[in-house]
Formats: structure tokens, C-alpha cells, sequence
């Protein structure tokens, strides 16, 4: 744990900018809330201030920054506020209700995993034609490419109307989306890990005159496993943004991307941060889980040293 | 139907064109490296073309590929404005931005290893926040126009950047710094001369990723709010008045402006790397 | 046992076409230690290469046992070693040596029983259960060489197998492989950069030269079956490495 | 056994759709022999994509979204209409000095897209102001979020609001009623008919289908009628219903208020004079940015539903 | 102009402490070409680094040219070779040798006249503006060499240079750097696994054992200083190299 220092260090910087752009962020919420609880602000009437800087006010009104703190629909919502929000809305509440995050992260979790299995083992069967069909290499690849150029948020709506047309709807559009985003990660990754063998692993396997067959099971698949593990680290974040926007056209219903949007409908920016910080926990748990596994695995096989 | 059979026939004799070449003895040239997927490509489109026709679908829920051609014809103006707003001010003033800032950040995070191993983990957490997420909080900042567009795709390419460029400057071997080192070079000079040439590679990797994100980053950002103008106010307006034909012309633009930009960033990194064994064939 | 008459084989490349191979002559006895010696370039690999069907000639004829080398490949007639150990970092030693064996499909009970065999035979008896990182260079390319033998083919083809270690360890595992090649009667075929080492191990030195590849000179050795390490210092010995010398010399043009 | 109706909102659950929440959830879909599935909208979906994907059998939509939709070979029939006003405004800050629609040249304003524009831009074509940027006779035009922000954080003007929603929500922001001067679109003359219930003209034909929407309006007026009288009691139905919890109490007992207004005064048959309104309006302005529709209508209304279910 | 006394150098590494020099007592003289040889693991490349101020000794003491070698690293006394010729392959043949000039800020116009020196020096006139790897590895090696003497230092360090390059290469790069350390007269030491190179080039041979590293033999060359490449079949050079394989072997023991 050499970094713990480091990390603690960049965090409480952090935390300290951001409980200082809080100021300005909120400064003119709290100086009207403030004239109006008669605490005299300088200057007087929300139109001088409005034409005012943020910065040159909450210069003038430093006896009000604690205000900026504590606002229930802030611009910029102070790290407590975030952290308390999350405390309730995770550990005080009981996971079966509406308002647990922890019941939304279920259900995006939920529709992740099941997108991130289709997705990679899509990736896996794609890179392992790719690697065994020159057609399919030379087809493929290029077009694999441009796909990740569309944006998904444009086409996210359409497939959930079409699956839904033909009445798929629930966790499998949404999954299908994620599917979509971390397949391509698994694909470069694995095509790179099957391609990995060096031009004399695969002599000597022709040596001993292996079949194709054998050649993948004892040799391209082994030796992909350490390539397999890192795109998979890349596909299961995707993966994660894929199920949050394919939660946006859903109805907005449940799940960490429906609570962003909800939050951002009434203006409640403490519920938006929450969500946000949440699933970026989540995905750090899921990118730390598939860590573990590539450790285990590689311990395994004796690579892992 | 049979317009569908159609497609798959079509389809299975592409494949075995496709297998025919690529397996066949003009499968290096150069024409064979363009023709096998533009082949594969307008096999698909045909194919969307023919099942569409075929199954009569509506055009609200998938327009055929000759309406979408058809669309984007008839509004090239628009696009070409939309593309301009988009491409040019949201994700290229961002991704320039980005990339000078994070290769400003790695300059201290690899002076200072303290900050590297600070800034990294806690970096890798943010960014992870979702841009769906920050999107609207960095419109609500930043407001409407491109600036905000172009911090979300600050936001989004600043960290794989960052990553790359500074495994990029500890790719150096330890005999090359030692050589260095005999030469009493200082730590510019040895930044100069010699870890950022040998981290280009990685740099380019960065850029390459960041490419494909900064077109995405720019038009889903225009979902949160935008000027009356832009890909992702065009797509994001279009569904709504179930111009569907547009929405595709629009993905179309994405598509070609994206491929085109990983292209170009491509063309640059041959260029500059050209030492590197994976550039030299 | 190999045969190969005014072999060819040009290779096709961006910048024109490159002569590996020229007329080739050659003819390898069952039993031999044949090593090939030339400058970078000469062709040695390719001649090993083609003779395991790695490579198809361009001319000429090759013939392995009777058989065509693809044939013989199919017959799995040779163990071929490589610079590098080549062993698979997710196999343990005896895994890695077994790797062949399960190939072939030999029955696990002949696997276990030839990979102890060949353990002991390359003096690794005990190192079975490790991880190749876990053992020093040389007791690598040993394990390698045992993987080479473990299926028992008449031809072993050994591409500079020490290039790669340093000179003590590699006096030592010439020694061994000199023992070994005794032991088994194996026919081999030894690419080397080193004139010692060839003149050391071999019953013939075939010196090659490049631009295009070809044998230029076939030297006998007149030293006797049984080398202890001393006989490099002794008069013949120096004789033939200075004919060797002389050989390669009158093949190599400097740039 | 029930007959299964699927309704897809326009927009997420809220009390805006209290009437069909409540008649869900007081059993007065059961007692009609239905088993409604109520799907909530949301910016990226567009029903009449939904409807006509096979997604819905029915729809809640704005007039306009589903005439364009109609002439987009979308055939959409309005077959009620418990909305008989509309709660559509625009909302400026009296600092900005707009005191009439006189004065917004030079402004920038807020609009919602998505197929809520089309009365914006109708009541511009008519004031001859230009929407492609500020100057003496033109205004900025910035696609708004659904949130009532751009105001609140002094990005724009003007926005739109919901008197229901974002008109609180600017209120609650601590911008006073005497800091706001508000526009409503009907006030104004370019009122176009909200929330409205649209099917497939091609399922009309079924009289089965006929008869399951019969029973199906016939119920959900029940459940507007019983919203209406019991504004918290419906606020709590919505709040029940609402699976990202992010709803308050206080803010759907204050649109279930609200919204009582606009279903005040119909029983749920389209008006004709408010649909030839409407369409008049859309014609009135038919231009590239308001592609809305650009000949009358035929057929998009019928009376057959409502005239049975109200009997 | 190098002096070791009791040289220690011990590394900690999480398994434990590895004594990597162990009381080395050494003196070079200016104009000395000084070979080290001894198994992998004996502290070769170790001394060689302390010299050039890239590790930093334990105990005991290290002069260069009367100064500390840190002193004398930032007084640019050396020029240091590795074992890959390293050279950065963004840069031409005669930018890399550049290179040190540009760092130590030689004017545009002395870099130019240097180069072409040093490029001549080494027999690669003509080949400046090619890129590293469109030359073979005697050349690059070639070129290596030649950066390490475009600032003129006194010493040249040099850790096995030749040692992934092929025997004959190997031979004529042996001649012409003999034929260099005649012209310029500068202080060499040299590291290699090679005995004849080590006894072909030297004034003196170091042998060395490890466990820990020391110096185990201290051979004086009586070869004359003009050598032709024919002197290592003549008695003297066998006798000369006998003795320092007897030295490495009483150092080296198998495991
Ligand atoms: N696959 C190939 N394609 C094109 N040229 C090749 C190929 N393989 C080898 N060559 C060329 O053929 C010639 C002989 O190569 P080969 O590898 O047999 O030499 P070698 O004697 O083994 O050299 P070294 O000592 O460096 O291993 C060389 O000029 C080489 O560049
Ligand atoms: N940086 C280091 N950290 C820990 N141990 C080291 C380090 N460098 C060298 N050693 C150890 O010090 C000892 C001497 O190493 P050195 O590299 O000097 O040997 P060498 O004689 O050059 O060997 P070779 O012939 O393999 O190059 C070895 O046991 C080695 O493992
Ligand atoms: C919170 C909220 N905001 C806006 C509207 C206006 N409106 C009516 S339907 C619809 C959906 C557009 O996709 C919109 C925006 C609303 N009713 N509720
Ligand atoms: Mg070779
Ligand atoms: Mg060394």
C-alpha cells in the first residue's frame, strides 16, 4: 500500500478545491436566500448581483459562504452532501425501495452483467473467427472499427423500440446495448492474445504437426488469457456506461441512469452527484473483480508471479 | 419474403466472393485490402435494403439505406452546418484542449511519482463517471454552445490520454537511461531527446482512442441541451418529429467524420513513428 | 536418411526477390551430427526450416527418410529446437514437455513415464513440477531439448539451441548434448555461430556462405567419438576449427 | 380473463398521467375486465415510434407530435382527449426587460425539442420573428432539457415551462412570481391540445380492439374524475408508481392541482373547434424548422370511443 | 587513472542481500585495455557501472582520474558501450552519434566535423544518414562504438559489445577496435564471456568468480601489441587463453 499516501493526499486536495468552487458555484442561491432572512448582503436586490461575477460576490460576502454549503438543489453540491446522500440512500435505506441506490444498482448491474457476458463472449467469437478467417479479418475488422463511431445514444432509442416491437423489453435491451459497447474491447483484445504466439511457438506446434484445433486449445488460448483479462477490464466499464444509457430510453424507470436523469428533471443535483459517484463505485468494484480473477487465474497457470 | 431470401442469398455469395479473395493470390494488394470490406459493407447494406423492403417495415422504425442516401443528398447544407458546430468547435477544440492538458499532467505526474501514484488511481475513478452523468452538469456550467461540448470531451479523452502518455514515458529501458545518465544529460534534455520520442507509440494510442471518443463525447453531449444546431440536436430532434431518415444521415456523418479522424490520426502517428517496428511492415 | 539435391528457394519480398537458398547438395546419414556454420544470412535456418517442411523449396529436391519433408512432418519423424527455449510459461516444465506427447495422443500413463524418462535423460529429473521462469536459462533450453526427444523422432533439428547462454553454461551443454546424441544414436542437424561448438560436437561441419546461400566447403571431422571438453585444445582439434576459419573467411565478404 | 391494453406515456411518471395511475390502481381498469401495462416515457422516446413498432396499444401524446407523426405515415387517431387546456408557457425574468412578445429580438430562449416544438415556432411565424439568431427581429433559440435550469442559472431569457412542473420548480429556485413574467400559449392564441389518447387508425377496424379502448377511456375519465377529487391521494398513487423514487409528495400534490385545472371542463370527447384550432395553428406556420404538417388532416379524430365510453 | 580499493557492493533485494562485489582491489592505467571475464553473476557489469558512477559502491574506494566517479561522470570522462548497441531508432546513424554532442552542447558546426570523424573512425562513412534498423548488427554495434568516442572521452566502458553478434562479425570487429585503441591510445575496459576475445584484445584479463563477485586471477597479456587475427592459433595465445580457462573453471562451480 505504498499509494495509500499519495491517493490520501490527491483526494484531500480534491476535496478542498471542491469545497472551494462550491463558493462561487452557490453564491447566488445563498445571497438571495440570505437578504431574505434579512442577513444583509452586499449588493442589495438580486439585479446588481445577477450582473455581478460570482467570484467579485462571494469576495464581498464571505459571512454567507457557509450557505453555499448546505443548499438543497445546489449548482455544485458540497462532498458531504454527496456522501451523506449516498450513506442514506444506500446503507439507511432497505435495498427493496425505490429510493435505495442500491436497488438501482442492482438492477443496472444486473443488466450489465448479462450484456457484458453477451458481449464478451461475442468479442471472443469474433476475434476467434477473425484469427482463423482471412475473409473475415479483412471484412470485419474495418467495419468493427467504424461501428464504434456511431453514437449509441442516437441508436439506443431505435433498438429498444425494434426489440420491444417484437417483444423483447426489460433487462435484455438494455443488455444488448452494453453488449454492443464491450464487445469491441474483447474483440482487438483477444484477435491482439490469439495473435500473440510467436511466429516459432506456432513452427514448433507444425513440428509436431498439431491440428488447427489443437493449436488453439494448447497454445492461442493459453497464450491470449493474459490479453483476454485486460480487455475484459475495458469491456465490463463500457459495459456499465452501455446498461446506464440504455436505461435513458427505457421510460426511465429504474436503474442508476434513470435516477441520473430523474435527478436532473427536478433539479436535484445532490441526487444526480449520488448516482454518478455510485456508479463510478461500481465500476471500480467490477473492474477490481475482474482484476481478482486474472490473478487467480493467472496464479493458476503459473504465470502470475 | 422473397426480397428477404434475396438478402441471404446475396449475402452467402459475398462471403464466398470474400473468402475467394482473401484466400486467393491477390490477397496483399492493395486492392484487396479495400475491396474485401467494401465488399462485406455494401453486402450489408443491401442486404438492410432488401429486408426492410421485404418485411415492409415502417420508415418510423427503420428507414432503407436508398432514403437515408436520399436524405443526406437533399440536406447537405444542414449536415455540413451540423458538422461544423459538432466536429470542428465541440470535439476538436475539446479533444486539443484535453490532450495538451493531459500531456501537461503527465509532465508533473512523471517528474513527481508521488503525484503519479496519487493522481492515477483516483484519476481511473474519475473517469468513470458516466458522460451521461456529467453531461448535463457540464452544460449547466458551461452553457449551451459548443464550450460545454467541448468539456465534455475534455473530460472524456484527458484520462485515457494521460494514461498512455505516461506509460509512454517510462517505456525507456534502463540501459537507455543509464546511457543518459554517462552523458550527464539533464532531466529536459532526457525528456526531449529521449523519453518522448520512444513514448510516441503510446502517446499515439491515447490519441487513437480519443479520437473515436471525442465525436461521441461532443454529439451525446448536444442531448443535454445545445444551440439549434449540431449532430446531436439533429438526431436527438429528428426521433422526436420521427424523421428517421435524418437521424441516419446524421449517424452516417458520425460514422465517416469518426472513421475519417482515427484515419487521419492514424496518418500522423505513421508519420512520426515511422521507426516504430509495428510502422515499418 | 536426408537427402537433398540442387535445392532452391528464393523468397518473394516487398524489395525484390531474396535467394535464401542456391544448389544445395547434401546428404545426411542416419546417425550423423551435422552442424551448419556460416555468416548471418547464409541460409542455415532455411535449410533446417525446409527439411521440417516449414519451407517449401523452390527447386530442387529434398527427400527425408524416402519421404517428402511434408510427409515425414506428418510422420512426425524430427524434434525441432529452437535459440529460444520456447517453453510455455503456463505449463509447468513437465507440462510443457508432455505438450507434444498429448498432442500425438500418447495415453497418459506413456506420457508420465517418457516425460520422467527424458527429465532424467537431460539431467532435470526433479524440476518437473516447476515453472520454466523459475529455472535458469540454460536448465531451460535443456527442458526444451527434452521436449524435442520426449516423442522419440530419429531427426532432431537444432536451430542455434545456445546461442543464447553464456559460454560456461554452453561448454556444459555441449557436453551433455554430445553424451546424449551417444546415447541415442539420434541423427542431427546443428546450426551454430560459433566455430568451437561446431568443431566440438560435430561428425561433419557444412559451412555455408550468403547473397545467394550455398555450401561451400563440407568438412569432416577426423576427431573421435569420445570428446572430452580438453580435446579444443589439443592440435587436431585446432586444425579443423582453423580449416573452418579459413572457410568461412574465403565466404564472407565484409560491407 | 382480462384483456391486456398497453399505454405508453409521453413522459415519465408523474401526475401529469394521475388519471391513468389512479384508475390503475383503484381497480377501475379491472372492474372494465383490463390489465393495463402503462409504460413511462422519457426524452428519447417518441410514442407514435413506440405505437408504431407494436410497442403500445395505445398512446399519450400532444396534438401536434401526432399529426406529424400521422403525415409521416404514422396513422394516429385521437380517440380522447382528457386535457381539454394546456399548461405550456413561456417564462421570462422581468430583469431582462420583456414585457410582451414584443420585446424578445435580441433574446435568447429556451424550447423544448422532440415534437414539443412545433407551438413555439407557430406563435414566432406569426409575431415575424426570425428563429436563427438574436438581433433587431430574431431571437436565439437554445434546445432546453426538461428542467426549468437555463433560467435559474441566467443561461437564457426565456424558457419554456410546464405551469404543473418547471413554473414551480423557478418558484422554488427563489425567483419570485413578481421577478416572472409568464406567456401561456393559449392566452396567446397558439394553444394546441396536450395530452391526448392516440391509437392506430388500422386497429380501429377490430371491433374487439373498438370495444376494449371503449371500456378503456370510459375508465381512465373515472380515474381522472377521482384525481381530480383527491388530489393527495392521487399524488400518493403517482409516488407509488414511481420506480427511480425521485418524486416528492408536495411537488405531485401541487401538479395533480395543477393539472385538475386542464382536465377541468371535458368529459373526455375531442372538442372539434380545439382540433381545427390546433390544426389551423400548425398550418398557419409551416416552414423547414416547423415541418410539423404541411397539408390538413383527414381522419386523425374520432368520436366513436368516447361517444360509447361516455355515453 | 582508475583505482579500486576493497570495493564492496552489496544489493538488497527482497529475497535477501546479494553481495555483488566483494573487496575488489584493482588499479588501471591510463592507455590499459583491461578485460573482465567470469561466469553470469559475477559482478562484470557491476564494476563496470560503479566505474561510470551508475551504481554507488557500499564500502571501500573508487577513483577516476584521481576524481570520485560521480565527479567524473559529470566531467564527462567516459564513454560507455552496452551490449545492444541501443541506439534510438527515430534518429539516423549520424543523429544518434550527435546525440551526446547536442546534450553536452557542442556547436552545430563541431558536431558535423565530429561525426563524420567518429563515422569514418569505425568504417561507416557514407552510412549517417541511414536509419539503425536498415543496418546489420556489426554495423549498428559499429555505430554504437563510435557515439561512445564522438566526445572524445578518456575512458571507454564497454559491457559486452559483441556479444549478440555472430563469430566472424564478432572477429573484425575485435581487429578494428584493436586497431582504434592503437590510434587513439585511450583506456579500455572491456567485459566479455569470450576467452579468445578477452586474451585477443587485452593488456590484462580480469577474472572474476561469483558468489560473492571478486576477482579470482589477474592475467598479464605478454602478446605484443600489433595482433594480427592469426596470433589465437599461435602457442602463446592458447597458453595465454588456457590459463584463463582454468582460472574461470576453479571460480565456477555447476548447480
Ligand atoms: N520469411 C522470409 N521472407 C523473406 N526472406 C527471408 C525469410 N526468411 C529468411 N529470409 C532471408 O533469407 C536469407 C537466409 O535467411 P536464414 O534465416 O536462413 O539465414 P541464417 O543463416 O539462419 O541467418 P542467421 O545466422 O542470422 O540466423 C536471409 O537473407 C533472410 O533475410
Ligand atoms: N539492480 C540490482 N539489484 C539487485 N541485484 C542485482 C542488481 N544488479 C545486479 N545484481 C546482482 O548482482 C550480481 C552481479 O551482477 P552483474 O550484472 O554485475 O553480473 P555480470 O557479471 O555482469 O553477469 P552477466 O554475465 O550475466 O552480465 C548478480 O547476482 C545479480 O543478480
Ligand atoms: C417535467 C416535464 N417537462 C416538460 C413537460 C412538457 N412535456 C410534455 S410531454 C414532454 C415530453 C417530451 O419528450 C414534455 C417535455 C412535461 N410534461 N413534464
Ligand atoms: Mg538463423
Ligand atoms: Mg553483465
Amino acid at each position: 500500500m505504498r499509494s495509500l499516501l499519495p491517493v490520501l493526499t490527491v483526494v484531500a486536495a480534491i476535496l478542498a478545491f471542491w469545497y472551494v468552487a462550491c463558493i462561487p458555484m452557490n453564491i447566488h442561491f445563498a445571497a438571495m436566500q440570505a437578504e431574505r432572512a434579512g442577513v444583509p448582503v452586499t449588493p442589495e436586490g438580486m439585479a446588481p448581483r445577477r450582473e455581478m461575477g460570482a467570484i467579485p460576490l462571494a469576495a464581498r460576502n464571505p459571512h454567507i459562504w457557509a450557505e453555499t454549503w448546505v443548499q438543497d438543489k445546489p449548482r455544485l453540491p458540497a462532498p458531504h452532501q454527496v456522501a451523506i446522500e449516498l450513506w442514506q440512500t444506500t446503507v439507511e435505506k432497505k435495498v427493496t425501495s425505490k429510493r435505495s441506490l442500491v436497488f438501482h444498482g442492482w438492477v443496472t448491474l444486473s443488466a450489465t452483467l448479462v450484456g457484458f457476458g453477451i458481449g464478451a463472449v461475442a468479442g471472443v467469437l469474433l476475434a476467434v473467427g477473425i484469427v482463423h478467417s482471412r475473409a473475415m479479418d479483412m471484412s470485419v475488422m474495418p467495419w468493427a472499427i467504424a461501428s464504434q463511431t456511431i453514437p449509441i445514444l442516437a441508436i439506443a432509442p431505435m433498438i429498444i423500440v425494434v426489440l420491444n416491437s417484437v417483444g423483447v423489453q426489460g433487462l435484455v435491451p438494455k443488455a444488448i446495448i452494453s453488449a454492443y459497447l464491450s464487445f469491441f474491447p474483447v474483440v482487438v483484445g483477444m484477435v491482439k492474445g490469439l495473435r500473440s504466439p510467436t511466429p516459432m511457438d506456432l513452427d514448433l506446434m507444425r513440428t509436431w504437426n498439431a491440428s488447427r484445433d489443437q493449436t488453439f486449445r494448447k497454445l492461442r488460448l493459453p497464450a491470449s488469457v493474459p490479453y483476454l483479462f485486460a480487455s475484459l477490464k475495458i469491456g465490463i466499464a463500457a459495459s456499465l456506461v452501455g446498461a446506464i444509457v440504455g436505461e435513458l430510453p427505457t421510460g426511465a424507470a429504474r436503474g442508476l441512469g434513470a435516477r441520473l436523469l430523474s435527478g436532473s428533471y427536478y433539479g436535484q443535483t445532490v441526487q444526480i452527484w449520488s448516482a454518478l459517484f455510485a456508479t463510478a463505485i461500481l465500476a471500480a468494484v467490477l473492474v477490481a473483480a475482474i482484476a481478482a480473477m486474472e490473478r487467480a487465474t493467472l496464479k493458476r497457470m503459473g504465470v502470475g508471479r | 419474403m422473397p426480397l428477404v431470401i434475396a438478402a441471404f442469398v446475396l449475402w452467402a455469395a459475398a462471403w464466398w466472393l470474400n473468402i475467394r479473395i482473401a484466400n486467393g493470390p491477390a490477397a496483399g494488394s492493395q486492392a484487396a485490402k479495400l475491396g474485401v470490406p467494401a465488399i462485406f459493407g455494401l453486402t450489408l447494406l443491401a442486404m438492410w435494403e432488401l429486408i426492410v423492403r421485404g418485411l415492409d417495415l415502417p420508415m418510423v422504425i427503420l428507414p432503407a439505406p436508398s432514403m437515408i442516401a436520399e436524405r443526406f443528398a437533399a440536406s447537405l447544407p444542414i449536415l455540413w452546418q451540423d458538422f461544423v458546430q459538432t466536429v470542428v468547435k465541440g470535439a476538436l477544440s475539446g479533444y486539443v484542449i484535453g490532450c495538451l492538458a493531459a500531456f501537461g499532467t503527465a509532465i508533473l505526474v512523471d517528474r513527481w511519482d508521488f503525484l503519479r501514484r496519487g493522481l492515477m488511481p483516483v484519476g481511473s475513478f474519475v473517469a468513470a463517471l458516466p458522460i451521461v452523468g456529467t453531461a448535463p452538469i457540464l452544460v449547466m456550467w458551461y452553457g449551451f454552445d459548443w464550450q460545454s461540448k467541448a468539456a465534455v470531451v475534455v473530460v472524456m479523452v484527458f484520462f485515457p490520454v494521460l494514461v498512455n502518455i505516461t506509460a509512454g514515458l517510462q517505456e525507456t529501458t534502463q540501459m537507455q537511461r543509464d546511457q543518459m545518465k554517462t552523458w550527464a544529460a539533464s532531466y529536459w534534455q532526457g525528456f526531449w531527446k529521449l523519453r518522448l520520442p520512444a513514448a510516441m507509440p503510446f502517446v499515439f494510442n491515447g490519441l487513437k482512442i480519443s479520437s473515436t471518443l471525442a465525436l461521441i463525447g461532443a454529439i451525446v453531449a448536444e442531448f443535454f441541451g445545445s444551440p439549434i444546431v449540431g449532430m446531436g440536436f439533429r438526431i436527438s430532434i429528428s426521433v422526436g418529429q420521427l424523421a428517421l431518415d435524418m437521424v441516419w444521415a446524421e449517424i452516417v456523418v458520425a460514422a465517416i467524420a469518426g472513421s475519417a479522424f482515427y484515419g487521419i490520426v492514424a496518418f500522423i502517428e505513421r508519420k512520426v513513428t515511422f521507426w516504430h517496428p509495428s510502422q515499418r511492415g | 536418411m536426408i537427402q537433398a539435391k540442387g535445392l532452391d528457394l528464393t523468397f518473394q519480398t516487398n524489395d525484390g526477390a531474396v535467394q535464401a537458398l542456391k544448389g544445395v547438395d547434401l546428404d545426411i546419414n542416419r546417425g550423423d551430427f551435422v552442424s551448419f556454420i556460416g555468416p548471418s544470412g547464409c541460409g542455415k535456418t532455411t535449410f533446417l526450416r525446409c527439411v521440417a517442411a516449414l519451407e517449401t523449396p523452390t527447386g530442387g529436391s529434398l527427400t527425408v527418410n524416402g519421404m517428402s519433408p511434408e510427409e515425414a512432418r506428418q510422420a512426425r519423424a524430427y524434434g525441432y529446437v529452437f535459440q529460444a527455449a520456447g517453453l510455455y510459461p503456463w505449463r509447468t516444465i513437465a507440462g510443457n514437455i508432455r505438450l507434444p506427447l498429448e498432442i500425438m495422443g500418447f495415453s497418459k500413463a506413456e506420457q508420465n513415464e517418457r516425460v520422467e524418462k527424458v527429465l532424467e535423460l537431460v539431467d532435470l529429473a526433479g524440476f518437473g513440477g516447476k515453472f520454466p521462469w523459475q529455472l535458469s536459462g540454460g536448465m531451460q533450453q535443456r527442458a526444451s531439448i527434452a521436449r524435442a526427444l520426449s516423442f522419440d523422432a530419429d531427426i532432431l533439428l537444432m536451430d542455434e539451441p545456445f546461442g543464447a547462454l553464456d559460454e560456461i553454461v554452453r561448454d556444459h551443454l555441449n557436453e551433455e548434448l554430445l553424451k546424449l546424441w551417444e546415447r541415442t544414436g539420434k541423427t542431427i542437424g546443428f546450426v551454430t555461430h560459433s566455430i568451437p561448438e561446431a568443431v566440438y560436437l560435430s561428425t561433419r561441419i557444412v559451412v555455408m556462405s550468403p547473397r545467394p546461400g550455398r555450401i561451400t566447403d563440407v568438412i569432416e571431422s577426423p576427431l573421435p567419438k569420445e570428446r572430452p571438453l580438453d580435446i579444443r585444445d589439443t592440435p587436431e582439434f585446432l586444425e579443423v576449427a582453423h580449416r573452418v576459419r579459413e572457410g568461412l573467411r574465403a565466404g564472407h565478404a565484409y560491407d | 380473463a382480462q384483456d391486456e391494453v398497453t399505454l405508453q406515456l409521453k413522459w415519465v411518471t408523474q401526475a401529469q398521467f394521475a388519471g391513468y395511475y389512479v384508475a390503475q390502481d383503484k381497480g377501475f381498469y379491472d372492474e372494465a375486465g383490463l390489465d393495463v401495462t402503462i409504460k413511462p416515457g422519457g426524452p428519447d422516446i417518441a410514442p407514435e415510434q413506440v405505437i408504431a413498432a407494436g410497442g403500445a396499444d395505445v398512446i399519450v401524446t400532444w396534438m401536434a407530435a401526432g399529426l406529424a407523426a400521422r403525415e409521416r405515415g404514422v396513422p394516429l387517431v385521437n380517440i380522447a382527449q382528457p386535457f381539454k387546456s394546456g399548461g405550456l408557457q413561456v417564462n421570462c425574468l422581468k430583469s431582462t426587460g420583456v414585457e410582451s412578445p414584443e420585446d424578445f429580438p435580441g433574446k435568447t430562449m429556451g424550447v423544448w425539442f422532440f415534437g414539443n416544438e412545433y407551438p413555439f415556432y407557430a406563435w414566432m411565424a406569426s409575431l415575424g420573428i426570425e428563429t436563427d439568431g438574436a438581433d433587431e427581429n430574431g431571437v436565439t433559440v437554445i434546445k432546453q432539457a426538461f428542467s426549468a435550469d437555463p433560467l435559474i442559472q441566467g443561461q437564457a431569457d426565456c424558457i419554456s415551462t410546464m405551469t404543473y412542473n418547471e413554473y414551480r420548480q423557478i418558484l422554488q429556485a427563489g425567483i419570485g412570481e413578481d421577478e416572472l413574467v409568464t406567456f401561456n400559449y393559449l392566452e396567446e392564441g397558439f394553444g394546441m391540445l396536450e395530452d391526448g389518447l392516440y391509437v392506430l387508425e388500422d386497429d380501429l377496424e377490430d371491433p374487439e380492439f373498438k370495444d376494449k379502448m371503449v371500456r378503456f377511456v370510459a375508465a381512465s375519465m373515472k380515474g381522472w374524475k377521482y384525481a381530480e377529487e383527491n388530489p393527495e391521494e392521487a399524488a400518493e398513487i403517482v409516488l407509488d408508481n414511481d420506480e427511480t423514487g425521485a418524486q416528492t409528495l408536495d411537488h405531485q400534490v401541487y401538479m395533480v392541482r395543477e393539472v385538475a385545472k386542464l382536465t377541468a371542463g371535458t368529459d373526455g370527447a375531442l372538442d372539434p373547434a380545439d382540433y381545427d384550432q390546433t390544426v389551423s395553428t400548425l398550418l398557419s406556420a409551416v416552414s423547414p424548422d416547423n415541418p410539423a404538417i404541411t397539408k390538413e388532416p383527414e381522419g386523425a379524430w374520432t368520436h366513436e370511443i368516447t361517444d360509447e365510453a361516455l355515453n
